[in-house]
């Protein structure tokens, strides 16, 4: 069901961010920062508190402005799109903190999240037809909730609105899918259900995830970017990374 | 002064105040009339009965207005009291019911409405602001009730449901202007007003009076949001332009800060440079202001506390007696304690509570009794009375200094001032 | 599942249904003229709480000049009646006849471009609607899109309203000034002053409340209405989803203005008059109490809010006129700290749990518990949660 | 426009313009310090402000008979008192009100404005209901009165520089008060991080209450300076509260040096064009000023860029 269509050459990135720089009143939180991900790629953003990690996302999805640099999303400019464009053209983000409405079922959050009706017009005659549902139910189960549709969503645990929040995003199929420290919070098995959704739902798509756990960085990265003041220390593989001096340096220091 | 009756109005001459130990007297008088007008009296689909007749009352006691509205309502219950004391009218009690318009125009409409249709009065003294009595009329014409509508006001309106007993803009603007310029030689005249139809058609009425008739300058004209309470831009421009007379109708709560800012600017009004002339300032506003602040200034209107009458003297003693020694009596309290007289006088005059026989009998009635001297009801409803000049006293009362010759024909339509 | 659905949306008609018979049969049969044209007065005060329910209630937004909008749709309807109260033989006695007479009082001595097309029933009908919702267009685009929210639109609708107040007042040659426009007699030479004119308006705006109640109900169980809930509690998901959320708002609130554009102009006919008064901060005010009296995310809850505080104001004020304030006062207080989702909310917390225990003893000994709730139950249902849920988060 | 006057009429009217423009911005700062206080510090939304000043030009009216019936040798000197007392009486209701109404909403600032809007009518009717329904004089003492002549054209109205001293203590008083004291610090602790205030031992409902007791106490000072230049009625406040919180909107909430900003703006704009426009129109225009700046820029004159 996931399988959809993408014919971008190999070559290509699909997410090229060239010196990107955002200050807040002067201060830095990303400084000149470039890069690149390729296709199916997963991309691990590692880095000490306050590197910038979450403001990068925040920058490519469009929540921050950012105050120099571009970014393109197959060949597409994002800092010039608002939220919502940039979601149209294919990107996802999971936050920190499980962003779903409490007040809705776990089936209305993920309805809501259908990629149908996105305008008024369109949702004032939205119908909850065969298709909606099936793919609720198909999402539902990939995340483990398949038995909690009716549930109100602020009844489940931590990990599930995890879960939810990852479901929501899937549910509309983005070529890009960011996460922001997707297993924060969550006991041993639900850490390794995650994992295994993960790279079930990675294969199709490029993911960026940022991470603090090192072993479920270890087990998911192709490749992993060391942040550190807003500026890329090191970038390789895992292994290359770790064996950076720079990048022990900065994270003993600390 | 006194000029003829034309009809007899025994009760109303007796002098009312002058004894109200007269009273048992005007009791059987009352008394011996009504048996035998007691079922056509009672048949008017009224709330009449033998003993009583029912009025209502319908002003703001509560929102921005109940500020001006208070003193009304207390002149027309004093007014039912003393009328109540003598007898009542065609020997029945007067019952009021008291009704609030809370400052917001469709609630007297609401009310009047109440008044008329539920409780059947056979009269309604009320409405303070024009925009309360414009949304009240047609509620008065359709159901054919009769309003007693005290305040002094812009005109261009006469309706045989409605008795105006506070003076129309001509009366009250024209005598002011004309002795301002003959008494104090005024060429250059400055127009400053809130910013609603009161001010704006009083002003319009002074502007042809200034230009056409007295063929002299008006040098300004201003209006300001109601409630407005900044006035130093308007008071430097009033220094710039040099002004004989600042001609002001400025209502509500803005009249104090104007004044307080006026003075405050180094104004002493006391000098006559420029003179102020005030339409919208009566001694109930002055308690607002502080006699202090406005000292020195001029007002023009029919009535003053200060009137040096006996009637007067009679009413304000009453006044006093009735709602406490501090209370102060402006020309539209006046005018309301006229409204009650002069209904009772059209219905003796009629013999009946009957909306349309009250009407009829209406125009001429006179009551020679009234604290403002002696006033008439002109054919259009509107009063027929003088027009006096009183300098504002750091008491907060008036000392009148001018008071024109003749009673002033009310001409709610004044050719050649539209 | 199904049944308790079912019953949920059986239930949920059948209010419908009592509010039908309590406006179209109860009162009317149980009132004279007077009492039934005060409650269809303040029926017109309900459309601009049924408003305020989906742009408060459900989008969040405070505004606090829904009066604007009733107004415009108020003075809309009077610029047609008194054109047609203005006629040249209606008017003969002014020196411009065939204008309005305030116009003729300040001199214009003709009709101002503007007044022009509300000579026609059919675009006065137009305009009722479309000129509030413009304005509120306007406004909601400027602000939305903006992402201006919360305390700074209530306070920014505060200032429109001010605006449009002073306005209005100030061209008085235009618009009637202070006084408003007043004595509105026939519409297409049908006397809409007497009494069988005033049951049958009555009527017209009962059933024009229930239009409003169904576009009001269609929207809410709308995929619209649950973004509008999602939205209130987390924007940023709503956006991260795929959504425009300026666009859904501008919508609701141009709805709303709509919605109260339909009572103002109700209101003239019913009334006879127009004024500014209606514009202002304190009306708008009064409204929302009225809304949140009844249950800011209950569309009924509106109409009852509504008439039970006019009522209470009405009778309060015959009686004891300087209590009135007092009674209003601690009514505002009361509803916002001990009832804040009103009689709605009492409603769902105290008596329909009573309804729902009477009707499983009658007929249905297995209903499920109300725990266990259908993706498709009403919405109302699931507001009341979203205040203890926000009063767990905020715990 | 200036044709008609001559060039030293001209400089007259400029400083005169420039002074009364600085009178009202004097009040602005005065009406608005004590709201932006309570707004912009604590987020909620005082609609109840206009009486809480109301009740400081009360208490000054009730001061100021007293020391004419029983201290009128040194009844000149009545304001001070007035002042300090206006402060403390309408800074304990402000407490009692915070107490009773405010602590249960902190989580709703929507739903203050709605409770503080009912708090107003009750507090419109109590004054109507104790002081009567008419306006209050309240009696100047003579020194406050008049005014200095500088030149023929040009005089300083001793009120007014009286307002603009005490606008300009307070304002002083409040910054430093916010910079420097322990309440200050602890407010801005509440308001930067409530958990971590609270954690490090600063007892929260206290500073709250103090924050809210603070703006009303000012709201009192600025009524009882408000006697000399307005009226004192039941209803007198109301006309107030729309300015007021433009003023603090348009200033950048959370910004005292906002306020002051947005203050002087709105002023200045208002008294010029009250001089060139007829009074209505240059009110319609400074709203239509203000609410269009705050469409462009929905975050008001002062704010800090802020990472989410």
């Amino acid at each position: 069901m996931l399988e959809s269509t993408k014919s971008i050459p190999a070559k290509d990135f699909v997410l090229s961010v060239e010196g990107l720089t955002v200050s807040f009143d002067g201060f830095k939180a990303v400084n000149d920062l470039s890069l690149y991900v390729e296709e199916q790629e997963i991309r691990v953003i590692i880095g000490p508190n306050g590197a910038g990690k979450t403001t990068v996302l925040d920058l490519i999805c469009g929540r921050t402005k950012a105050t120099e640099g571009s970014i393109k999303f197959k060949g597409k400019e994002l800092t010039k799109l608002n939220e919502h464009q940039i979601v149209h053209a294919g990107v996802g983000r999971k936050f920190q903190n499980p962003s779903i409405y409490e007040d809705l079922t776990v089936f209305e959050n993920l309805e809501l999240s259908f990629p149908r009706g996105r305008n008024v017009w369109g949702a004032l005659f939205f119908r909850r037809d065969k298709e909606v549902v099936d793919k609720v139910k198909e999402i539902a189960d990939m995340i483990f909730l398949g038995d909690k549709l009716d549930t109100s969503a602020d009844l489940l645990s931590h990990g599930q609105k995890q879960w939810l929040e990852i479901g929501m995003l899937l549910i509309q199929d983005p070529e890009l899918l960011m996460l922001d420290e997707p297993v924060a919070g969550m006991s041993v098995s639900e850490r390794k259900q995650t994992a295994d959704l993960l790279h079930r739902i990675t294969k199709d798509r490029s993911v960026l995830v940022i991470e603090h756990d090192m072993q479920f960085v270890a087990d998911i990265a192709d490749r992993v970017t060391v942040l550190h003041q807003g500026k890329v220390l090191s970038e390789g593989s895992m292994d290359r990374v770790q064996s950076d001096p720079k990048v022990v340096e900065v994270y003993l220091g600390h | 002064m006194r000029l003829p009756t034309f009809e007899n109005t025994a009760l109303a001459r007796r002098g009312f105040l002058k004894n109200l130990l007269a009273i048992p007297a005007a009791l059987m008088l009352a008394h011996t009339s009504v048996p035998a007008l007691a079922d056509e009296v009672n048949s008017t689909g009224l709330a009449v009965t033998d003993d009583t007749v029912k009025v209502g009352i319908l002003h703001s006691v509560t929102g921005t207005m109940a500020i001006s509205e208070t003193g009304s309502v207390q002149a027309e219950k004093l007014a039912i009291e003393q009328i109540n004391a003598m007898g009542g009218v065609l020997g029945r009690k007067i019952e009021y019911i008291q009704e609030d318009g809370a400052s917001d125009w469709p609630t007297f409409a609401e009310k009047s409405k109440k008044l008329l249709v539920q409780d059947k009065v056979a009269a309604v003294f009320g409405c303070w602001t024009s925009a309360s009595r414009k949304a009240a009329l047609p509620v008065f014409e359709q159901y054919n009730g009769m309003l007693y509508y005290p305040t002094f006001y812009e005109g261009l309106e006469q309706s045989p449901n409605v008795i105006y007993t506070g003076q129309e803009a001509t009366q009250q603007i024209l005598e002011g202007l004309d002795w301002a310029a003959r008494e104090k030689g005024a060429k250059k005249f400055y127009l400053l007003g809130s910013d609603y139809i009161w001010p704006r058609t009083s002003n319009k009425i002074a502007r042809k009076h200034i230009e056409n008739v007295l063929g002299s300058k008006v040098v300004g004209e201003e209006y300001y949001p109601l409630g407005h309470t900044q006035f130093n831009s308007v008071i430097n421009k009033i220094k710039l332009k040099k002004p004989d007379v600042v001609f002001i109708s400025v209502v509500g709560g803005s009249n104090v800060a104007f004044y307080k800012q006026l003075k405050a600017a180094g104004i002493d009004m006391g000098k006559e440079k420029p003179l102020f002339l005030t339409i919208s300032v009566t001694e109930d506003e002055i308690l607002g202001i502080g006699g202090e602040n406005i000292e020195g200034i001029y007002a023009s209107m029919k009535y003053f506390q200060s009137l040096p009458n006996e009637n007067n003297q009679a009413f304000v003693k009453a006044f006093k007696e009735r709602w406490g020694d501090d209370i102060v009596i402006g020309d539209v309290t006046q005018a309301a304690y006229l409204g009650p007289w002069l209904w009772k006088a059209a219905v003796e005059k009629a013999g009946s509570f009957d909306i349309d026989k009250v009407r009829e009998a209406s125009p001429g009635i006179e009551l020679t009794t009234a604290p403002e001297g002696y006033v008439r009801v002109h054919k259009n409803h509107h009063l027929w009375s003088k027009t006096r000049i009183g300098l504002a006293e750091p008491d907060g009362q008036y000392k009148v200094v001018y008071e024109s010759d003749e009673l002033i024909e009310p001409d709610p339509f004044p050719e050649g001032y539209q | 599942m199904n049944k308790f659905a079912d019953f949920i949306a059986r239930n949920q008609y059948s209010h419908m249904i009592i509010l039908a018979v309590l406006l179209l049969v109860i009162l009317p049969l149980s009132m004279d003229i007077f009492r039934l044209n005060l409650v269809g007065k303040y029926l017109t005060y309900a459309f601009v709480a049924l408003g305020l329910v989906l742009c408060w209630g459900y989008g969040g937004i405070l505004s606090l000049g829904q009066g604007v909008f009733f107004g415009l749709g108020g003075y809309c309807m009077a610029m047609f009646l008194k054109l047609e109260a203005s006629s040249p033989e209606n008017t003969a006695i002014q020196s411009t006849p065939g204008i309005p007479d305030f116009m003729d009082w300040n001199q214009l001595t003709e009709l101002p471009w503007f007044w022009e097309p509300f000579h026609s029933f059919g675009f006065t009908l137009f305009a009722v609607i479309a000129v509030p919702a413009v304005f509120a267009f306007i406004i909601a685009v400027a602000m939305f899109k903006r992402r201006v929210g919360g305390v700074y639109f209530a306070i920014i609708t505060q200032a429109v309203a001010a605006i449009l107040t002073i306005l209005i007042i100030g061209q008085q040659g235009y618009t009637g000034g202070v006084n408003g426009i007043t004595d509105l007699r026939t519409l297409h030479g049908w006397d809409i002053r007497t009494d069988e004119a005033k049951y049958i308006l009555y009527y017209i705006n009962a059933l024009l409340l229930f239009l409003a109640l169904f576009v009001a109900a269609f929207v809410i169980k709308s995929k619209l209405g649950r973004l509008l809930v999602a939205m209130r509690e987390s924007e940023e998901r709503v956006r991260f989803s795929g959504y425009d959320v300026s666009g859904f708002k501008i919508f609701i609130f141009c709805l709303a203005a709509a919605i109260s554009a339909v009572g103002g102009a109700m209101f003239t006919l019913q009334v006879g008059f127009m004024s500014p008064t209606f514009v202002g901060i304190v009306p708008s005010i009064e409204m929302v109490i009225f809304c949140a009296l009844g249950g800011r995310l209950s569309i009924l809850g509106a109409v009852y809010g509504t008439l039970l505080v006019n009522w209470a104001k009405t009778s309060f004020s015959e009686s004891f006129p300087e209590l009135w304030l007092f009674a209003m006062g601690a009514l505002f207080i009361g509803v916002v700290m001990a009832f804040p989702n009103g009689l709605a909310g009492v409603y769902q917390r105290y008596i329909e749990p009573l309804l729902l225990k009477m009707s499983k003893k009658d007929d249905s000994p297995s209903a499920p518990t109300p725990a266990a709730k259908d993706a498709s139950s009403d919405k109302a249902d699931t507001s009341e949660e979203t205040l203890t849920s926000e009063e767990r988060k905020h715990a | 426009m200036f044709a008609e006057y001559s060039a030293s009429e001209l400089t007259s009217i400029f400083a005169m313009q420039g002074f009364a423009g600085l009178i009202l911005f004097s009040v602005f700062v005065l009406m608005a310090l004590g709201l932006a206080i309570i707004f912009g510090q604590m987020g909620v939304i005082n609609m109840a402000h206009g009486e809480f000043m109301i009740l400081g030009a009360y208490v000054t009216y009730i001061i100021s008979n007293l020391f004419a019936d029983y201290l009128p040798s040194i009844y000149g000197s009545y304001f001070f008192l007035a002042m300090i007392v206006a402060f403390f009486v309408t800074a304990a209701l402000g407490a009692f009100v915070e107490w009773a109404m405010i602590r249960h909403l902190y989580h709703r600032p929507l739903d203050t404005l709605l409770a503080t809007w009912g708090l107003s009518l009750i507090l419109q009717q109590l004054y109507r209901t104790v002081f009567g329904a008419r306006e209050v004089g309240v009696t100047l003492p003579d020194w406050l009165m008049g005014s200095y002549p500088v030149t023929d054209m040009v005089e300083v109205p001793v009120n007014g520089l009286f307002v603009m001293g005490l606008t300009i203590v307070i304002t002083v008083g409040v910054a430093l008060m916010m910079q420097k004291s322990r309440l200050g610090k602890q407010t801005r602790a509440v308001v930067q991080n409530r958990p971590m205030a609270a954690a490090v031992g600063i007892n929260t409902e206290k500073v709250d209450r103090m924050t809210f007791a603070l703006g009303c106490g000012i709201a009192g000072i600025a009524g009882s300076a408000f006697t000399m230049i307005g009226s004192t009625g039941p209803t007198s406040g109301q006309l107030y509260i729309v300015d007021t919180f433009l003023v603090v909107v348009f200033g950048g909430a959370s910004s005292l040096l906002g306020t002051v900003a947005s203050a002087f703006t709105i002023s200045q704009a208002q008294s010029t064009m009250e001089f060139f426009l007829s009074g209505s129109m240059a009110k319609v225009l400074t709203l239509l000023f203000v609410v269009g700046i705050l469409m462009l820029r929905p975050q008001g004159l002062f704010t800090l860029k802020v990472r989410h």
